[in-house]
């Protein structure tokens, strides 16, 4: 990236531009960190020059379209499928790096069972999971991630622990499973927590293609339209509500079945 | 006059989050008071202490600005 | 009489409420009535319309492919809509912000400043209200009248003192309206 | 009279089924169907009636199995590739006979496809998408009105055969608003919950809800019961509506959402002095053979329309031992049926025959 | 010639997958299939090919998505309630057009029902249990050589078309052993995956396996042009087997084990001096329609005869605008068919027509 | 339980005996300790007096018929769902006991999801989890839980944890959720053991109960037919290599939503 | 010829593994055979049966209601499949370990103290091979010699040195049939 | 003479899983020479030192045994 160009005579360093793997405008929401979750990936992708091995699986969720913004070859999923979608590619395919983007509606409700046991299975793939505590593709219903009292469309009243739990900790369940690798909570909030997100996705990468074992990279997100926020409020709330219940950090970063 | 960095604009495509703007160490992004034809007030460069950090770069999830900073010599 | 109506602006104009309150006036004026949204992911930042249908009989489909009335509070709206619009409708369409005016020649063609006007009211939420009166004047559906009192019965109590308001807009559309002749 | 709401299909559905005294639903969010969700979500909690959101369709559709198989009145509702999910949860309730409401607010498939409106679902609900042989009572709305009306219906039909009720709907009789009244007069009908799992009294032997027949003859003897039963709703809770059918030369044949459309271009058509008419039916199975093959004598021709490419129409020819020409028209994906072309057919159909 | 085993048709199903070159097999022990998954569990990890249990049959239907999307020859198995929890992902391999085989070794349903052999799950396979407009290339096997003849068939043609296709099978053929030999000259055709998700290379655009159609346009064209893929498969791919028809009087109708017993009431009723025949679907999906009619202009009338309470009579009646008489003759849960019952019935039947 | 009866002059107390609530003989091969647990739970059921009061759930798996040996009101389930009829009955059964009987297959392979969210939403049911490493009913498949080189009908040549992944200890994930009241790994491999899973399933049933949360109580089980040994042999693989792999003991004893 | 026959016993008695080797030499010596075992949860320690059909012509149907031949190796089999020979045919059964003995005076029964013989040979397990010689002396459906044949492809290498005593057994069932005479 | 327990074994029920005999303290159960009609060697007292502990019978996976213990006076 040690791009260089001349403007008004002076020498300029691109820091940072749009990544070459990105194809289309996105249609996430104004401030809504799908899209910087997705663009760091293409980085990734672009700088170490794998575009044609890695393959990915977009979500039925607000990543459903993920497969018109990169470009790579792409499956889309069945909704909380993409793990077994996943499995099957990087079965036939080992050589690849593989990655699923899933939302928390996706991964930890209804493709929960596809997801621990590829995490159980250590199956060499990289799950991105992005966590915005909602349904946001289809009109800010309660996941399992919604934090308690949180109002959605469907906890009106805010989220009842007594009737729906306890928002569930995924990152912290599929640590135990001998399966994984790498489990890691982030965030893109701010550009600090941007860069390490970009980090743990570089060695998920590294991780899927050299067959170590199952990632998983949470992404503490946010959903300025199912939080019914607007993108400055909801930045607040992303850091005050949801990074105080998912604290950031490596959970584990050896494992895998040797 | 040197400048020690400098940002550009996809007006187009802004969506006009302000997430570029919180995290500016410089307070260098304002927003325009008229709206891109997606209806949204864009992001806009409000003074010329850019210092080519790239922070409103990288956070930026729409991957509309692209950000320079003076080369060393 | 029929009326096929589609109301489209960007998500946050409050489309899917100034629709509704046509349906809701027009089922307390004793009118056969159908409210349908677009809906979708498209939704998410981006335009978000709402058809309505008034009618004496029975509606039969409610989704349509071409319209009486369109009420364009945006461009892309007015883009989209405009070919709609069935020869000799009526197009309403918002004038403050909406750049390039509609050009077709066979409806009835009607620009209101409603952004302008609801910022002279104190209240950018009454766009919506301004509109719906130039509707109302222009095709008799409903009353204004009727519109206050289904707001009546649609706000709860503690939001009433914003009917007075409304009822300013809704009066300054059909003024406004009235002002521009159509054939 | 009644009061007068302006609701969404999903609400009205939802409402209703409250007022029909619901004891509990289950159900998972899925455009076009989740305000019926979100709409229990607001209410049940509050009134103390059980509601849970489950984590899958999967779990929801057999959380509806358990708690129907207590005798409640629960229900779930879902759209399209949910409904899908359910297949496997739906044959085990047709076998075990446990009363409940299923509700599939359709959009177009196949897969993901698209959220809008349509009616492919029509062989999954008629023909049991799941294994085996099994029958759901499948009633077709085509109005607000009719969402709230079919919900008791729904109830009480499936209490009184024990067999799961499919109200099938779409998109777009879930997404839009019209005016509906709730009945005032509803009695929840005497119902007998003697076989339920209420926990054993020692008045009664165990309750035992199963799907499980090991032996051939045990199975087949279920099979015979399942078929004697669906012989009798078959004869008795057929029901459709006639419009213009009277001195039809062609006769449209058309349920839900479609029918609407359908009835506007009756009127078009008849303005134009063309003799046509429509049978809708408002259970598509029991299929309403009998009308559609009484007016097999009077018609030329039937042309079955739906938002598929074709489906109910094998139905028809079957309900008249195609004794006279049926046509299909349709459009899939959410694409509006459109008069013009219905009554272009019509023209055609009646120039061939 | 040939070596000669006696196999089960389980395990001659999966023998002869292997040596069509199956590339990966993701599956769920289930009754009376999961000889299948075993023969596979032992020899693919052995050769390196892939293999998973999966932890479900939901699960499974994925992973063939995802290795089939790859251009993979890809294979799962399952039995009835299993491939009920198959319908969402089937319906979506359906639209995404990928290239698979799925095996339904049928049991007795609906439900849990019984694991003996059964042909309930029909409809499920022909019409589509899952939802939208959609189909499924469906092929019957009746005796161990052709469970495994017709898996090099099913993954040629769900190649040549990218289409799934299923082996529809059941109990008893999955269980039995008789004598089966290998086709020592199967050849895999040309197959050009260029379509697949194998990586993006720089000489081609990126590769996107979906099935989601936002816009009703696109949704209504992606169904337009399944059907016309299903029309060209209609033309193409009946496959049937005659019996006895040249002179018969009444048409016997039935597919895989069914029509074993069903031939053997052909010669009895022919001792007998009865001209009965047997006409054979070997893919019921395209149904052998034009055969089917043909001969309807011979017979008197036709028995379709299946282990269910009567799905493919449907069919059949279709087949031939309704022009003759046709019956069903079924048992359900595993009872065996009777001869004896097929050719009083036969004698009824000419007695009546 | 304070039977006496006399023989030969002399009276004895009855120590054990078949319990009042046990219907039907069993059809558990010979030595399957799926038995013993059913008993177990008969003799709870009887000395509690709650016949009236307990509604159970046979999943799909050699539990299956569960529904033929319990003289109570019960409902057989789809493979895996148990725990969703389960929710269904007490939410609207909420002042029932209501269990589960589920083998590993069904519990923690396709069942996986239903069972973690109904222990996440913490419903008050008493989920009893027959862990036999092994799909028995089916003829000896691998599960989730066979040990790592265990042989089994589909796994021939021994479990090969770099395909398979290792086996998943569902008790120690499930104690993770904020749902779970009790979990706790118990076997009956002798009649010390055997008393202790009695009592945690009288701790369990009063749990439900009064709801209290979930309760979970594994039973590192044994099966001799899927294990391809006599029962004498499986009672000694049993011990050696279940109980090591699988120790006993509670998990957590406090717990569930307040 | 059409031979269709049940064997049945409990499961470990090798019902399975005699009727396999009736088939397989079936097929070696060019018949048409078909095997078929009875299958399901209620296998778990109860009974276990298995029918073949030998034939010259291909295989009707798997599963049968009635039998040309009934092998049965325990009294629960006995009682079950002893209704279900067909006039004239054959019941084979073994008479040390089962008490009740068949009660058809319509067909032919040969009682064969398999267990007794094959204790006597040193193998509990040959009990199978001592009835399969005596259902080859009675029906003439396959050869002791193709069984043999049949053993030496399907036993692996390492088990030949079996093959002796399986040739033991199946003669010495021969001989015991031999001495029953039937009708 | 006073006995300290005893077993009644229903010896159709017996599955002979023998896991009776492994968990008594006292050697007390053998088994059958003849099977019931199951097929089973059913579980026999082979001598008179039960002490009535019930182990046997609480750990009988198919309630076969019913354990008896001398009263207490
Ligand atoms: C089987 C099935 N059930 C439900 C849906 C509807 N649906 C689409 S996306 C979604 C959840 C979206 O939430 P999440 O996974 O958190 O993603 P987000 O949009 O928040 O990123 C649901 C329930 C579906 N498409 N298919
Ligand atoms: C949907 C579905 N898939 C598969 C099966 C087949 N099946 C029946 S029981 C079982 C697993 C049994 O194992 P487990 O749950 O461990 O119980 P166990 O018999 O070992 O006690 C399976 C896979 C089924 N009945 N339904
Ligand atoms: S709905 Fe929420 S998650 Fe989806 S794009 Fe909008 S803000 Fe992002
Ligand atoms: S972060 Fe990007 S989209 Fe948001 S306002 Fe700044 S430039 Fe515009
Ligand atoms: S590059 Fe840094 S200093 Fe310049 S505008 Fe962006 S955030 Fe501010
Ligand atoms: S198969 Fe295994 S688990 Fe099932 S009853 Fe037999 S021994 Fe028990
Ligand atoms: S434990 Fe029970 S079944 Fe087993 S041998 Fe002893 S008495 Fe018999
Ligand atoms: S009661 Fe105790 S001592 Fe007596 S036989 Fe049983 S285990 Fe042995
Ligand atoms: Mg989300
Ligand atoms: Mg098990």
């Amino acid at each position: 990236m040690a791009e260089t160009i001349t403007k008004n005579g002076q020498e300029f360093d691109v820091v940072w531009k749009k990544p070459n793997l990105q194809k289309n405008d996105m249609h996430y929401c104004p401030g809504c960190a799908h899209g910087t979750l997705e663009k760091l990936l293409q980085e990734v992708i672009d700088e170490k020059g794998i575009q044609h091995q890695i393959i990915g699986v977009s979500p039925v969720g607000c990543a459903v379209f993920a497969y018109d913004y990169m470009n790579c070859d792409m499956q889309e999923a069945a909704h909380g499928r993409a793990c077994a979608l996943a499995t099957g590619i990087k079965r036939v395919m080992p050589e690849h790096a593989v990655f699923t983007i899933q939302g928390d509606g996706d991964l930890a409700s209804i493709g929960l069972a596809e997801t621990l046991h590829a995490c159980n299975r250590g199956e060499s793939i990289i799950i991105l999971f992005y966590n915005n505590a909602i349904y946001g593709m289809t009109g800010g219903q309660m996941a399992p991630t919604t934090l308690p009292g949180q109002i959605t469309s469907s906890s009106p009243d805010g989220r009842d622990p007594k009737l729906s739990g306890m928002p569930l900790k995924v990152a912290n369940i599929v640590k135990e499973f001998d399966g994984t690798c790498y489990v890691t909570r982030q965030a893109a909030n701010n550009a600090v927590n941007a860069r390490k997100l970009k980090k743990a996705i570089e060695k998920a990468v590294d991780n899927s293609l050299n067959n170590r074992g199952t990632s998983f990279i949470e992404l503490v997100g946010n959903c300025p339209s199912g939080w019914k926020l607007t993108p400055v409020e909801s930045y607040k709330w992303w850091e005050e509500n949801m990074l105080k219940y998912y604290p950031l950090g490596d959970l584990k970063t050896e494992g895998g079945i040797k | 006059m040197e400048i020690k960095g400098y940002i550009e604009v996809d007006i187009q495509k802004c969506k006009g989050c302000q997430l570029c703007a919180t995290v500016c160490p410089k307070a260098v992004i304002g927003y325009s008071d008229k709206t891109n034809d997606k209806g949204y007030y864009y992001a806009i460069m409000v003074n010329e202490d850019c210092i080519g950090c790239g922070n409103c770069a990288i956070v930026c999830p729409d991957s509309v600005i692209t950000a320079y900073r003076a080369a060393k010599k | 009489m029929l009326q096929e109506v589609m109301f489209s602006g960007f998500g946050g104009q409050g489309v899917l409420t100034i629709a509704k309150n046509l349906s809701y006036t027009a089922m307390l004026e004793g009118k056969e009535t159908c409210w349908m949204p677009t809906y979708g992911p498209e939704m998410r930042g981006g335009t978000c319309g709402c058809t309505v249908s008034v009618s004496d009989k029975p509606v039969s489909s409610p989704i349509l492919e071409k319209y009486t009335t369109v009420v364009a509070l945006n461009q892309p709206s007015l883009d989209k809509y405009q070919p709609k619009v069935k020869e000799g409708g009526l197009l309403i369409w918002e004038s403050t912000n909406i750049h390039k005016a509609p050009t077709r020649t066979d409806i009835n063609i009607v620009p209101i400043p409603a952004y302008e006007e609801s910022n002279k009211l104190g209240n950018p939420l009454m766009m919506g209200m301004i509109l719906l009166g130039a509707y109302i004047q222009k095709t008799g559906a409903i009353t204004i009248e009727g519109v206050i009192d289904a707001l009546k019965k649609t706000l709860p109590e503690r939001r009433h003192d914003l009917i007075p308001l409304n009822e300013q807009a809704l009066k300054r559309g059909f003024e406004l309206a009235e002002a521009i002749k159509c054939c | 009279m009644a009061e007068k709401y302006l609701m969404k299909g999903n609400e009205a559905l939802a409402e209703a089924a409250i007022r029909a005294g619901i004891d509990g639903y289950f159900g998972y969010p899925i455009t076009p169907q989740s305000e019926v969700l979100e709409y229990f979500s607001k209410w049940l909690p509050r009134k103390g009636i059980a509601y849970v959101q489950a984590e899958s369709e999967v779990s929801a559709i057999n959380m509806v199995y358990g708690a129907g198989a207590c005798g409640k009145r629960v229900m779930t509702s879902t759209s399209s590739p949910g409904f899908s999910l359910m297949q496997e949860g739906v044959s085990y309730i047709a076998c075990a006979q446990i009363p409940c409401v299923l509700v599939n607010v359709q959009r177009g498939g196949p897969g993901l496809g698209t959220i809008q409106p349509s009616q492919g679902d029509y062989f999954q609900a008629v023909k049991g998408g799941g294994h085996g042989d099994y029958r759901l009572i499948v009633l077709t709305p085509n109005s607000v009105q009719e969402q709230a009306d079919m919900v008791y219906k729904a109830f009480d039909l499936s209490e009184k055969y024990l067999n799961p009720v499919l109200i099938l709907s779409d998109g777009a009789l879930g997404q839009m608003m019209e005016t509906v009244e709730f009945k005032e007069d509803y009695v929840r009908p005497e119902f007998d919950d003697s076989w339920a799992t209420t926990g054993k009294m020692t008045n009664r032997g165990m309750n035992t809800i199963t799907s499980l027949y090991i032996k051939p003859e045990d199975m087949e003897k279920k099979n015979f019961e399942l078929q004697a039963k669906y012989k009798i709703i078959e004869e008795n809770e057929v029901d459709y509506e006639l419009c213009h059918m009277d001195d039809a030369e062609i006769g449209y044949i058309a349920y839900g959402l479609s029918s609407r459309i359908v009835k506007k271009a009756v009127d078009i058509a008849r303005e134009q002095g063309i003799k046509v008419g429509l049978i809708r039916p408002k259970t598509v199975w029991p299929f309403p053979k009998d009308v559609i093959k009484k007016y097999s004598e009077q018609v030329k021709a039937y042309l079955s329309i739906e938002m598929s490419v074709g489906q109910m129409i094998e139905d028809v020819k079957l309900a008249i031992d195609c004794k006279i020409p049926v046509e299909h028209y349709g459009k899939t994906g959410g694409i509006v049926l459109s008069t013009e072309e219905i009554i272009e057919k019509t023209k055609d159909m009646l120039n061939k025959y």
